[in-house]
């Protein structure tokens, strides 16, 4: 095999997004890192780990406990010339963080007829079974997508986790930028070293598949993964989807996948109702319903605050076998 | 007319002080017309009007420098003005056109302007606080030495995110200044009902140098203004000032029946004891810097202005219903 | 005919809800109302005028203008022993109180095991085209029926709002309740005059079809019907269905009407994307499936931030001929 | 054994300083299991551990009656403990256990117990401060004369919603304290970098009235809490405590390697100089209240009852899964 000119190497998740973040930087003296623990600490989980010595502190900025004041800073900075990452730890912590974030960021282009604009990156957690329990395992990401003016990226993999944080860094626009907990170290992956980029609104096919397809979302492309293996061994062939970006949504890509199996099933790791499933459950139905062996199925996180027990939690989240279930079922297996 | 050149060093003292003047009648002659154009329905939605509080507006911004930053508020007309906006496209917003400074997107309480530094004003009470200090943030990492102003109203005191601001703009000396508009009410309720303790030491509790000043006197507002200004373009940190003035109208133009808030008297005190143009005019005539004539050919100069103003919003054109998905994204 | 025993009077929707507060007011002592110019203003909106007047300032009491604040001393007022009702003047500013209602109010009973409880009112408003522009027009019912632990209300008629009210106040869960500004002295109906309630979860079908069923939220109830006049005209029959909880929600009354019309339209004024269409089209499509015609269909507010211009701002909410339009070609008429 | 009758006035001089021994001496062993079960991979998750800051829990609590009520934060089993909570349903709660005081759904960060006004742990920072004056908003409503005392850390002083409440605690002269817990760290963070001004001033800015006080002297604590107490409960409105202390440990169970952000010699000089334990020991034998070995049989005793809680934790059964879906609503 010929030398390739780029190397890649298997990194996870974690280092994926810090390669990222380190390259832009070193390309953008505009970029400036905002957030509680982010320097010398890198974050409570570490992802920022060294790039307070690479990048100093006037770069890397240790905040206080203030995620209101903190991110609407960043707003301002970003209307006025820089391009502001800022770091809420926990997803859940969003709460605080809607109005700079939902009234001011997303708002701020068009109620200004496009005077000004917001190139800033909120990074944020999600991801249950840390044991963490109800205020710090929330998969947020629903909210966001609900709201015209953000952007909304989902990445499943170290791959995509490098290639969207580039696109999100670079774009002018506020987007809001969902990092799994459990994937920072859990999940690997090949990654290109040095520069590439991914589009948003361009959904993956993680693979490729015949029978039903599988929409998953962030981790949940993992489990879907799993799910299409445990269905490969009772003849079922499964495609799995990953939209990347729940807005701007590839529906395209959704439709036709479905069209072309018949059945889906849509798994994210929200709280079940009035959640990510909805939509891009919707969207499949609307395009492909004449393609359609039966109702697109959906699976979400229990309807229920994240319990602290581990057996309580575990049967929270969606796991392989529930997907497996499903799809054998829709599938007449 | 509205000057738009500023030069808050070296500038000559009589033209300052007669440019207030005339920036603050600006304001009122703008304001009436408002709230004519609400009367008359021409105008869609509300208005807030900054009648009465012109001098706070005017004695700032004439501290500032056309690149230095603000942000406002609901009631912003004045502080659009004061900073440099022209006339004609901010009635054109108010009336929803698209020769607006918003394309008519914004309306009366988001206009926004980057010509003058205007970063916009809020529908959110307390909501420019974390953008005039991540303005002030952006000027010190790029060594711009430009300014920020946030301009609210006591009522923000209410918000907690004004104290993550004022806590992270001193931790980080960062050159942003608060100017609380004391105008004694939150919509319908007195500020003493919503407010506990001393105003001041809300800003000085964090370290931030603070001071109270007569909102109705354009002179001791400019003077206190340009003090931290000054301060802040040196690296020496925030600034809070609190401005006591008062507004004549309602909390916005349909709000006509006052009595169960506030007494009659009250507004005529004010309206006629501590009237900031009043009060300028009679020192520029007692100064012998201008004559009632010299006053009185202004407001006509600017009565004309504004007219034309009016004009030219009221025969703007609507935005075309096909724009309503564009600046969504940039 | 004879005299009824309760008198019914036409009331407003405004009308109707200070009519409920007032009742349970009377009854129950430990309600409280909390907001910004509650008291002698009456609020903004003037909904609440002469309540201060008959309970006083100890039980209808201005606050600052904290929403957090006064929100999450709501929730420990609630926990221990009172009934508050705290007032958002306009559910812009839910986004400044997610931490209190969606990290504490809806957690809180969960977390403790059930030890604590949580009966509390948040009334919010919702709804466009009063010309007030992005940051006081949105409705984001959206994002508190995704969060378990919430009861969510988004009542559309004057008797709806009464019977819903009471009901949200005699909750022992946290409940946020929708008042569509408009509707305050817009919408008119009938009231009887003293005490009722209306239970969660139990949809109402406004008007019965056959053809097609229109399903509609808050202000999109009268939307439907004024759709359903004019498909009448030209033959359609369509049923109205509103939901008047979306959590719980009433699956089981939309999808047997979707069953018995074969068609479905889902009308919302909140922002189209990852909102309340998708779910409710989703719960339908899914039990209706195989007696549907067509997909669900759903039209939410345009996906974007909700512009001042009037022509503009018009331009995005939900019309009757927009509703028409899609029913007609649906029916294929 | 935690003792669990109190009554603040007419108590006995002596039961009460051994007893504050006691509890602190119950929070010490306590931690010092949660440490144990975490190294052993027995506890799910994490948890912040209390130790060295037990001064601050024991001497306030003791300030309250059993049916006032606190609120509590992520760093949480001293307040539970002190304010009565049994170790072993603590224990139980700790490993996810149904016998637990939340069933097993809440964990370390969510303790809360309505036996002994404990409104629970929060793993909001801050986010206690608007129950914690919720309550008290009750308390006055309803004319129980019950106190509600809010825990924080000085990282919370970070969140403007404090601000907020009290503003609004001032302005309704609420019967609430807010007790904040100055370690000197915001996780890895020195308050230094974090907190702007003086600490104290945060709570005079709205009038209330503040105190300093060496958060490692027990009865310093317990003394000011005290005045605090009685003020509130008089109807005269809320304190502000600020209990300088320290935590021995890592921020969370699993932060061990601690030396990038704050010194060795520093958490020595805490634990060996300034340990509340150690040194209300000492006063106890010094004024003869008790003697070394009446402190030894207290710590022994203590000890066991712990081994017997954890056990008694360790075998409980965990929640069956059908009771996921129990309790989301009332
Ligand atoms: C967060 C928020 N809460 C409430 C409102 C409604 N509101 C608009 S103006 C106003 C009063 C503001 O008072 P103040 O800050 O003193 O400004 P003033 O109107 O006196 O200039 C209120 C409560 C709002 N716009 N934003
Ligand atoms: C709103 C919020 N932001 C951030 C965190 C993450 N976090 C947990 S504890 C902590 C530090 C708290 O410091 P302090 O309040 O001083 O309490 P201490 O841990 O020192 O007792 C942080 C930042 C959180 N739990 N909540
Ligand atoms: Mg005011
Ligand atoms: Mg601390």
């Amino acid at each position: 095999m010929p030398e390739a000119a780029v190397q890649v190497r298997e990194l996870t998740f974690g280092e994926a997004i810090r390669e990222a973040l380190a390259e832009e930087m070193r390309r953008d003296s505009r970029i400036v890192l905002l957030g509680e623990d982010v320097a010398e600490a890198g974050t409570t989980f570490k992802v920022l780990k060294g790039l307070v010595d690479e990048f100093g502190t006037s770069r890397v900025i240790d905040t206080p406990i203030s995620e209101p004041g903190f991110t609407g800073l960043g707003v301002g900075a970003a209307m006025t010339g820089l391009r502001p990452i800022v770091d809420i730890m926990f997803g859940d912590f969003l709460t605080l963080v809607m109005d700079q974030v939902v009234n001011q960021a997303a708002k701020v282009h068009y109620m200004s007829g496009g005077a000004w604009k917001v190139p800033m990156v909120v990074r944020a957690t999600m991801g249950a079974t840390r044991r963490s329990a109800a205020q710090h395992s929330q998969s947020l990401h629903a909210w966001p997508s609900h709201v015209p003016g953000l952007k909304v990226v989902i990445p499943s993999t170290p791959y995509d986790a490098k290639g969207l944080m580039k696109t999100a860094i670079r774009d002018d626009n506020p987007v809001v930028f969902f990092e799994d907990k459990i994937s920072y170290t859990k999940v690997k992956g090949p990654v290109p070293e040095g520069d590439y980029t991914i589009p948003f609104g361009v959904a993956d096919i993680k693979r490729q598949g015949r029978d039903i397809t599988l929409v998953g979302t962030s981790s949940m492309v993992q489990v879907a993964l799993g799910a299409a293996a445990m269905l490969e061994e009772i003849g079922i062939s499964a495609e799995v989807v990953d939209p990347r970006t729940t807005w701007p949504l590839d529906e395209k890509t959704l439709i036709e996948s479905a069209k072309k199996t018949s059945r889906a099933i849509v798994i994210d790791e929200g709280s079940f109702r009035y959640g990510v499933t909805g939509e891009i459950a919707s969207v499949i139905a609307e395009g492909a319903f004449f393609d359609l062996d039966g109702p697109v199925r959906r699976i979400g996180a229990t309807h229920v605050p994240i319990p602290f027990s581990p057996p309580l939690e575990d049967a929270t989240v969606p796991t392989e076998r529930q997907v497996f279930e499903m799809a054998r079922t829709m599938c007449n297996k | 007319m509205i000057t738009q050149t500023k030069q808050a060093a070296g500038v000559d003292r009589d033209a300052l002080v007669v440019r207030m003047y005339r920036q603050m009648m600006a304001i009122r002659l703008f304001e009436e017309r408002v709230n004519d154009l609400y009367t008359r329905a021409l105008m869609p939605g509300l208005a807030h009007l900054y009648i009465g509080e012109e001098a706070v507006a005017v004695g700032v911004c004439e501290a500032l420098t056309r690149s230095d930053y603000i942000t406002s508020t609901h009631r912003g007309h004045g502080h659009c003005l004061a900073k440099g906006a022209a006339p004609d496209r901010m009635f054109a917003e108010l009336l929803g056109k698209k020769a607006g400074y918003c394309k008519g997107k914004g309306g009366s309480m988001h206009i926004a302007d980057p010509a003058t530094g205007n970063l916009g004003a809020n529908a959110i009470v307390g909501g420019g606080a974390g953008i005039a200090t991540g303005a002030a943030f952006s000027a010190k990492y790029l060594g711009t030495k430009q300014v920020s102003v946030c301009f609210f109203g006591e009522g923000a005191l209410g918000q907690g995110i004004l104290y993550e601001e004022m806590n992270l703009a001193q931790l980080w000396k960062l050159p942003v200044i608060y100017a609380c508009e004391n105008n004694l009410y939150n919509e319908y309720t007195h500020c003493s009902e919503s407010t506990a303790g001393d105003m001041l030491a809300r800003a000085t509790a964090f370290g931030i140098a603070a001071e109270a000043v007569d909102g109705q006197d354009v002179r001791a507002v400019h003077a206190a203004a340009s003090a931290f200004v000054e301060r802040a373009r040196a690296g020496e940190g925030p600034g809070f000032l609190l401005l006591n003035t008062y507004r004549y109208r309602g909390h916005h133009v349909g709000d006509i029946a006052r009595e169960y808030y506030r007494q009659k008297q009250e507004e005529q005190f004010w309206t006629s004891e501590r009237d900031p143009i009043t009060l300028h005019g009679q020192w520029l005539i007692a100064q012998g810097t201008v004559d009632q004539a010299g006053l009185d050919s202004i407001t006509s100069e600017i009565a004309s202005e504004m007219d034309r103003a009016v004009e030219f919003a009221v025969n703007a054109p609507y935005p075309d219903v096909s724009e309503v998905g564009e600046d969504v994204y940039a």
